[in-house]
């Protein structure tokens, strides 16, 4: 299979055209494969029986932590299912028509795209200064605890991982990746606005030489096709029963006390009532003050 | 020559008769499938594989009168064949894309671009080229007197395609204003460009013809 | 890396003898196959070497194709219908004197003797870049050359252009649109009717066809229905050359007017997007006005709303807005000598 | 002066028959035993440096015979310019299309499918296709050795960013590095001017277009190369298929009988021409070189487009008192050629102007190379200045034909830039104020002029006039004819037959002054083993002045030999006698004396000079070896044109034409066209009319249609095809055209005739834009051609708004 295609310039060089589209199905395949793996492994495998902490410390720890612990603001939950909406956008209009279903689709695309690199400039700038910046990206001890819990994962011994911070590692990696891909379709796309049509720029293919403009469009296309993979990935364990108390708190913005006991660790996620404790209703908006 | 061959019509070439049957008849008849194909890979009639229910490559045609068998490649154009399997080269090329009119040849009495119709395509229908106008005595055709009478063209080029869309165009409209034959010979072109003289001449044609068909 | 042009390439021929031997080479042969009916454009691309089909299905022997019947007050055409004969025929030319009309003011004598209806509406488009053989978005690139800073586009698209700017030439297209004709495609799964308007497709649901038609498909007859038999038409080609050449626009429109008033029209123009581009708003706005200058000067007007020229086909604004405005009041002035 | 029994009358060309019932030959025609086929790559780029060419597979291929390449050429070194002289393949393309390589086989679908597996690394350089953008600080030169030709060498010329400010204002800068020529004060001409107008124009390039291209095919036979192609002179073309082949003049015979056109573009033959020549030296087979169309458009040579700025000074009586005239030419990539030098002589000429200024710079391109097409220079200038001409006098409430004739040019009229001695050079005559005179009559024009720039509803009336001269002769060909014993008179020519019949038209001069009937005359051409003798080419309208003064002193060559030998023979002197009747005879005894025939049988006999065997040292080699080859044959008469001759001959014609445009579309059609020639006298009125129409035609289509465009960013082409290049067809001229001729003889050659070939091409171009102008006002159009896109946005928009610098739109 060639995973690139190769046009010719108009001066007979063979110049880079994209990727092939046989990668679209390759991602997608790949996608399904791995959420029937991981749906075989988790109903099959002997899952791992989570560490119980010391008792007594929870209670305490329990006392201080509100019912429902702030997780993601208003601004950032918009920003996600904004975010969410322009990317299956983007999807749909870029690869129906490579299956087969046939529309108008690269005004929607463009339109799209611009919404998803706007809405991703918001969320960079509020992340910056607005958010717990670093909470988001894997850090040293990350790694170690994700070798404990993947030998752990399948039978074998090691030591207890930490328990996590606000955001597990697979949330952190995920983000990374998604946020390397997305970079990558944005940086390529809105040049790629140059080559159609919009309101913002007078058309101009030639910005760029032929074969700049080949290692683009497969850029673009890499990053596009692998979305799918990952996007399908990502609604995968959004659905997932035993993950859904994550999926609610990007729709409600906060997870219970139970689930926070159960996954994060107060130390790098501390979430914790200062004494003395107000009222409950504030302590939604004080916690997202301090801790989101 | 041809006269005398056995007829083997298109539609027991592609039909009735057999591709090996066929070769047989030609070869038995004596006659030469194609003794100048220069142009096209002919050498072997079977070089071209064959899907089946696919066209034949040894077609007869009928040309200016005569039965003609060819070995005519799949993309053969009529031009082609009449220029380089017939020896047929009054029918001129200057574009090859439908564009000039140089090649112009009457299909059943219509004028078509030879060079913009396969050869397979006119299989069963009567083909006929300037040097099929004059008779056999060599009487020239009112159309092509009048074009000498009028001293019609320059470097004429162009004029065995005017003369045949001519030809054509009068079998319709006998009787034509000059702006009617204008635009009845108007798929032709000249780049010698004296369209005036050709009309003039094209006009004395009209009336040669009728006078012809008249006596 | 080599270029090469004016020789053909082998294909194998087919010359089918009726419409269910077409269908089913087309179906045996799906996109290997190339449909030949004329050959008038496709022998360009194949002397030009850039399509490259295995199989040629030649329908020059299916006879049922050819020819114009009457069909209730309308007309049926076979698709294999040669210009000619459709210029020639005494229906046509009692009651839909502008098909007559578009039909002769495509390319050449010999061209329309050999071309047919349904060849002419499914052509291909003419834009000099993709048919010299460039690799643009239409030939499964990812560029268009003829919108560029340096490009040169002057027959190129003013509306709809969606990446590619290239144009519908074919001239019986917008009087069929305006005639409400409708297209009869048939393959081995069975017969489909499409409204004329619907027929032709832009390059925003498909950057590689002009019409609806999949492989395997056959563009088999066209029905005119009666409703604008004997109308008032109006059809006008602007073109360099007056033999030979397609449109830089062309424009058809049927009305019906009763006391100066417009009852009704339809109104079509061709050589300005990628598919022919029916006026429904012009068509709207226009009913029941009066039909005079200030109704046609609104009419041309509406009709360029929306309009994006490029570099060089600027003048297809003005162009445009005079050809609707001339075909809802007709040409003005005449000289005698 | 004898009777007029021959020359002006319509005849019936011997070619004619042939070339009706398809019988003729041309190049493509012929075959020959074992004949390959060759199909050419041509170059992607428009300018690249081959780096590897790998044929392997393509050889490889069964079928495929041979592959010639640039290294199978003879070695050429720069000549003085600097530049390498073109060759017909090239290791160095210098614009897209040129041929790199040819594959041999033994059929053309072979030789194609073999050219698709031949490796090619190019490697891309610096390229331009505009002139223009050539010239700007930055701007790319489109060879190596530099972008134009100044003082005829090839240097790098850059404008100043100051003058690219003119150029973004619309107008032409004049910019250094200019060739200049001057008469009078041009300064002081413009200080009696009334109006002066200022213009920037652009004239398209266009191709040659003959209808058969440059197809040709090549065999050896005995060490001798026999090639059969199309040439506008076969007698011209030895030398330089000799040269490209690398072979000598007498190992070349080219034939070439029928030419299906030329118009310029064949006129020494082809360098295409050398390659069946070498691929058949390399196979050992014959090679037929089938030329395509869009091939043509590469390898067929075109006309240099021009962008040009003039100012023009007219005084209140219409009298032009100055014209400052700067041309830049787009040169192709190759040798300089001589249009825009031919525009100045030939404005200076047209118009008489009191004081003139020219400038002009060649600007080398990566377009296909350019020679002289019809009318070179000519032809551009006419679209240049005849529609400024018309607007001042419109400005000055002038009609045009007024202008026009006060402007004319009449007798010895000066023209061109002053030669050593300060003094312009001059014309042999002019008899245009003639010619405008009986124009105005034919044509109508003084009823027509109540239409003038008229309109109903959309439709706009317009009339025009143009006058257009050009160069009508040259001197010094051979004439080689020979009375044989069966009494007919046989002549050699080798002109090419482009079917101008001037071939055959000016062997009647010969015929009538000795007095032979038609009948009895043949001509021989188009074959150099026939033995012709040195020849002009079809081209330049050269040949109806120089070949009637060839066959005129062959003539009297063959009469005084005739009258020698019946004196030698019968007694008395040789003035006794004269020639009619096809007898020499005592005068006033028309039955008496000697038969052609007896006296063919005598020069035989006698030998020495009466039959060829002893030839006059003044005549070309070329003649020398042909009249040797004939010797003994019968009665020659062979000589040189040593007519004297004051003033350089040229042809006049002046066209006018009505147009009526749809001001809605921008549609229109040309409605009547009348040309009226000054060509001396009249040698073959069906002739004259072919030419004085079909040239006015070719300007007609500059003015409607042709076009030539390039994609700048690439540099290729994208109109190569007649659906693109846009030759009028028979419904874009009018329906019906008038003719005539002055039909005064010049009177400084010996039959009165000129030529008259290029003439009409710049009066019908000319007409056709003044009529345009009269009927759109002076504000419609900048350049040509002028296109019913061009009208409508212009009038939209109340003033041209077309492109108005940028070549090749």
């Amino acid at each position: 299979m060639d995973f690139l295609k190769w046009g010719r310039s108009p001066w007979g060089e063979d110049i880079l055209i994209r990727i092939s589209w046989d990668l679209l199905y390759l991602s997608a395949i790949g996608g399904v494969l791995f959420l029937i793996g991981h749906a075989l492994y988790v109903r099959f495998w002997p899952q791992p029986v989570p560490e119980k902490g010391d008792a007594a410390t929870t209670a305490a720890l329990a006392a201080r932590i509100p019912e429902r612990v702030a997780r993601h603001s208003v601004a950032a939950r918009a920003f996600h299912w904004v975010m969410a909406a322009a990317m299956f956008v983007l999807l749909f209009s870029a690869f129906l028509p490579i299956v087969g279903v046939k529309f108008a689709w690269v005004t929607i695309h463009w339109i799209a795209g611009v919404i998803l690199t706007l809405s991703i400039i918001y969320h960079t700038v509020h992340a910056t200064f607005w958010l717990d910046f670093w909470s988001i990206w894997p850090e040293k001890g990350d790694i170690e605890d994700s070798r404990r819990r993947m030998l752990r994962g399948v039978g074998q011994s090691a030591p207890a991982p930490r328990k996590h911070g606000k955001y597990p590692l697979e949330n952190k990696l995920y983000h990374l990746i998604i946020l390397i891909t997305g970079l990558a379709v944005i940086g390529t796309g809105v040049f790629m606005m140059k080559r159609v049509q919009t309101p913002f720029f007078t058309r101009n293919p030639y910005l760029f030489t032929d074969q700049a403009w080949g290692v683009m469009y497969v850029a673009h296309g890499l990053a596009g096709v692998g979305l799918v993979a990952l996007v399908m990935a990502h609604v995968y364990f959004a659905i997932r029963p035993e993950k859904l108390w994550i999926t609610y708190s990007m729709i409600f913005g906060w997870i219970d006390r139970g689930h926070y006991l159960e996954h994060h660790d107060p130390q790098r996620w501390n979430v914790a009532r200062p004494v003395p404790p107000p009222p409950p209703d504030e302590d939604a908006a004080k916690g997202r003050r301090i801790a989101v | 020559m041809a006269e005398n061959d056995p007829v083997v019509t298109a539609d027991e070439g592609q039909r009735g008769v057999s591709r090996r049957n066929f070769i047989k008849g030609v070869i038995a008849a004596g006659a030469a499938v194609s003794t100048t194909s220069y142009l096209f890979r002919g050498g072997s009639i079977l070089g071209q594989p064959s899907l089946p229910g696919a066209v034949e490559r040894l077609v007869t045609l009928n040309v200016n009168g005569q039965q003609r068998r060819v070995d005519v490649m799949k993309q053969e154009t009529l031009a082609m064949t009449l220029r380089y399997k017939l020896g047929l080269t009054g029918t001129k090329l200057g574009c090859d894309r439908s564009e000039c009119g140089a090649c112009t040849v009457l299909i059943d009495d219509v004028p078509h671009y030879s060079c913009s119709i396969l050869t397979h395509s006119v299989r069963g229908r009567k083909v006929v080229t300037i040097e099929g106008l004059a008779s056999p005595t060599g009487q020239l055709h009112p159309v092509q007197q009048a074009v000498v009478d009028a001293q019609g063209f320059q470097c004429a080029f162009c004029m065995p395609g005017f003369v045949m869309a001519t030809v054509g165009y009068l079998k319709t409209n006998p009787n034509p204003t000059r702006p009617e034959l204008a635009h009845g010979i108007s798929g032709n072109l000249c780049r010698c460009q004296d369209y005036n003289k050709i009309l003039d001449a094209m006009m004395l044609a009209a009336e040669y013809t009728r006078r012809s068909s008249r006596a | 890396m080599a270029v090469i042009r004016d020789v053909m390439p082998a294909f194998e021929l087919f010359q089918p003898a009726n419409v269910e031997e077409a269908l089913s080479l087309l179906n045996r042969y799906k996109s290997d196959a190339w449909v030949m009916a004329g050959g008038l454009d496709s022998f360009d691309w194949l002397k030009d070497r850039i399509k490259r089909p295995k199989v040629v299905v030649d329908l020059v022997g299916v006879k049922e194709l050819e020819g114009v019947r009457a069909s209730g007050d309308g007309l049926e055409i076979g698709a294999m219908t040669t210009l000619t004969d459709l210029v020639r025929h005494p229906l046509v030319r009692e009651k839909f004197g502008m098909l007559l009309e578009a039909a002769e003011a495509a390319a050449s004598p010999q061209i329309r003797n050999q071309g047919t209806i349904g060849g002419n509406v499914s052509q291909d488009t003419r834009c000099w870049y993709y048919r010299d053989g460039w690799e643009c978005y239409r030939a499964g690139g990812n560029i268009c050359y003829a919108d560029t800073p340096t490009a040169m586009n002057r027959e190129h698209a003013i509306f709809d252009a969606d990446r590619c700017v290239a144009v519908n030439p074919s001239d019986t297209a917008p009087a069929l649109i305006a005639l409400d004709a409708k297209m009869v495609i048939r393959s081995t799964s069975g017969e489909q009717i499409v409204d004329a308007e619907h027929y032709f497709i832009g390059p925003g649901i498909d950057i590689t066809r002009m019409t609806v038609l999949k492989p395997g498909d056959l563009l088999v007859a066209i029905r005119i229905p009666g409703t604008w038999a004997g109308s008032q038409f109006y059809f006008e080609k602007v073109r360099d050359r007056k033999v030979w050449d397609f449109p830089l626009v062309n424009v058809a429109s049927v009305m019906k007017t009763s006391g100066g008033t417009i009852q009704d029209l339809r109104l079509a123009l061709n050589g300005v997007a990628a598919h022919p581009v029916r006026l429904r708003a012009v068509e709207a706005a226009v009913r029941g006005k009066p039909r005079n200058e200030q109704t046609a000067e609104m009419a041309g007007l509406m009709a360029i709303e929306g309009a994006k020229p490029l570099r060089h086909n600027g003048y297809k604004l003005p162009l445009v807005r005079n050809l609707v405005k001339r075909a809802i009041r007709g040409v003005e002035g005449s000289w005698t000598s | 002066m004898p009777e007029r029994t021959l020359v002006g009358q319509n005849y019936t060309t011997p070619d004619l028959v042939a070339k009706v019932t398809g019988k003729a030959k041309y190049a493509e025609d012929y075959r020959a035993e074992g004949m390959l086929f060759c199909k050419l790559l041509l170059s992607p780029m428009p300018h690249a440096r081959v780096r590897r060419i790998d044929s392997s597979k393509a050889l490889a291929m069964k079928g495929v015979v041979g592959v010639l390449t640039a290294d199978d050429f003879p070695p050429v070194k720069p000549d003085q310019s600097g530049l390498k002289p073109e060759q017909a393949l090239t290791n160095e393309p210098v614009y897209q299309g040129e041929p790199i390589l040819a594959v041999a086989a033994v059929d053309e679908v072979t030789a194609a499918d073999a050219i698709e597996l031949i490796e090619l690394d190019l490697e891309p350089l610096p390229f331009a296709v505009d002139p223009i953008e050539s010239l700007r600080p930055e701007g790319a030169n489109a060879r190596l050795e530099g972008n134009a030709y100044v003082d005829r060498k090839v240097a790098t010329l850059k404008w100043t960013a100051e003058d690219f400010r003119e150029v973004a204002a619309g107008r032409l800068p004049f910019g250094k590095g200019a060739d200049e020529w001057k008469v009078g004060d041009v300064d002081a001409g413009f200080k009696q001017a009334d109006v002066v107008i200022d213009e920037t124009v652009v004239i398209q390039s266009t191709g040659h277009q003959p209808l058969e291209t440059r197809t040709a095919m090549a065999y050896w036979q005995n060490g001798k190369l026999y090639l059969h192609g199309s040439t506008q002179s076969v007698a011209r073309t030895v030398a330089s298929v000799a040269g490209w082949v690398g072979v000598e003049p007498s190992k070349v015979v080219i034939v070439s009988e029928y030419t299906g056109g030329g118009f310029g573009s064949k006129i020494p033959g082809a360098h295409s021409m050398a390659i069946p020549a070498l691929l058949s030296k390399k196979t050992g087979r014959p090679v037929m070189m089938r030329i395509s169309r869009e091939e043509e458009h590469f390898i067929g040579r075109a006309r240099a487009g021009m962008q040009a700025r003039a100012r023009l000074g007219m005084r209140k009586d219409g009298r032009i008192t100055a014209l400052d005239l700067y041309i830049v030419m787009d040169n192709g990539p190759y040798s300089a050629q001589g249009d825009a030098r031919s525009s100045g002589s030939i404005a200076s000429l047209a118009y008489q102007p009191m004081t003139m200024r020219f400038r002009s710079v060649a600007v080398l391109t990566n377009t296909p190379p350019r020679t002289s097409q019809r009318s070179p220079g000519g032809m551009q200038v006419n679209a240049i200045l005849e529609p400024i001409i018309t607007k001042a006098a419109r400005k000055l409430g002038l009609d045009q034909v007024a202008v026009r004739h006060i402007n004319a040019p009449a007798g010895k009229a000066p023209y061109g830039p002053p030669g050593q001695n300060g003094k312009q050079r001059y014309v042999t005559s002019a008899f245009v104020k003639e010619a405008l005179d009986r124009g105005v009559e034919l044509f109508g024009w003084d009823a027509r002029k109540g239409r003038s720039g008229q309109r109903r509803g959309s439709k706009a009336r317009g009339i025009g006039v143009a006058v257009s001269p050009y160069v009508g002769g040259s001197i010094g060909f051979d004439a080689i004819m020979t009375i044989r014993p069966d009494g007919r008179l046989y002549f050699q020519s080798g002109i090419g037959n482009l079917g101008t019949h001037s071939t055959i038209d000016v062997h009647r001069v010969a015929a009538e002054l000795l007095g032979m009937p038609w009948e009895k005359c043949e001509v021989i051409w188009g074959d150099t083993s026939k033995h012709v003798p040195w020849s002009c080419s079809s081209a330049g309208s050269q040949t109806v002045h120089a070949m009637t003064r060839a066959a005129h002193a062959g003539a009297m060559d063959a009469k005084r030999k005739l009258q020698e030998l019946a004196a030698h023979d019968l007694g008395g002197k040789p003035d006794d006698y004269d020639v009619s009747n096809e007898r020499v005879h005592r005068k006033g005894n028309a039955s008496g004396g000697l038969t052609f025939a007896q006296a063919a049988k005598r020069a035989i006999e006698l030998g020495g000079k009466y039959d060829g065997h002893e030839l006059p040292k003044d005549i070309n080699p070329m003649t020398k070896t042909s009249a040797t080859a004939l010797a003994g044959l019968g009665l020659m008469g062979v000589a040189k044109d040593n007519y004297p001759r004051d003033g350089d001959t040229h042809s006049y014609v002046v066209g006018f034409a009505e147009v009526e445009v749809d001001v809605e579309t921008g549609a229109y059609q040309i409605l009547d066209y009348t040309a009226v020639a000054d060509c001396g006298t009249v040698l073959h009125p069906h002739s004259l009319a072919g030419q004085i129409h079909g040239g006015s035609v070719l300007g007609m289509g500059h003015a409607i249609g042709q076009r030539w465009t390039y994609d700048q960013h690439y540099g290729r082409p994208l109109a190569k095809r007649f659906h693109h290049t846009k030759p009028p067809t028979i419904l874009d001229v009018p329906v019906a055209m008038k003719w005539d001729a002055v039909n005064i003889p010049d009177p400084e050659t010996p039959v009165g005739a000129r030529g008259i070939g290029e003439p009409p091409v710049g009066a019908g171009y000319g007409a056709v834009l003044n009529a345009l102008v009269d009927a759109l006002g002076d504000d419609a159009f900048r350049r040509t051609p002028v296109t019913p896109d061009v009208i409508v946005a212009a009038l939209d928009a109340g003033k041209w708004t077309h492109e108005a610098l940028t070549a090749h739109v």
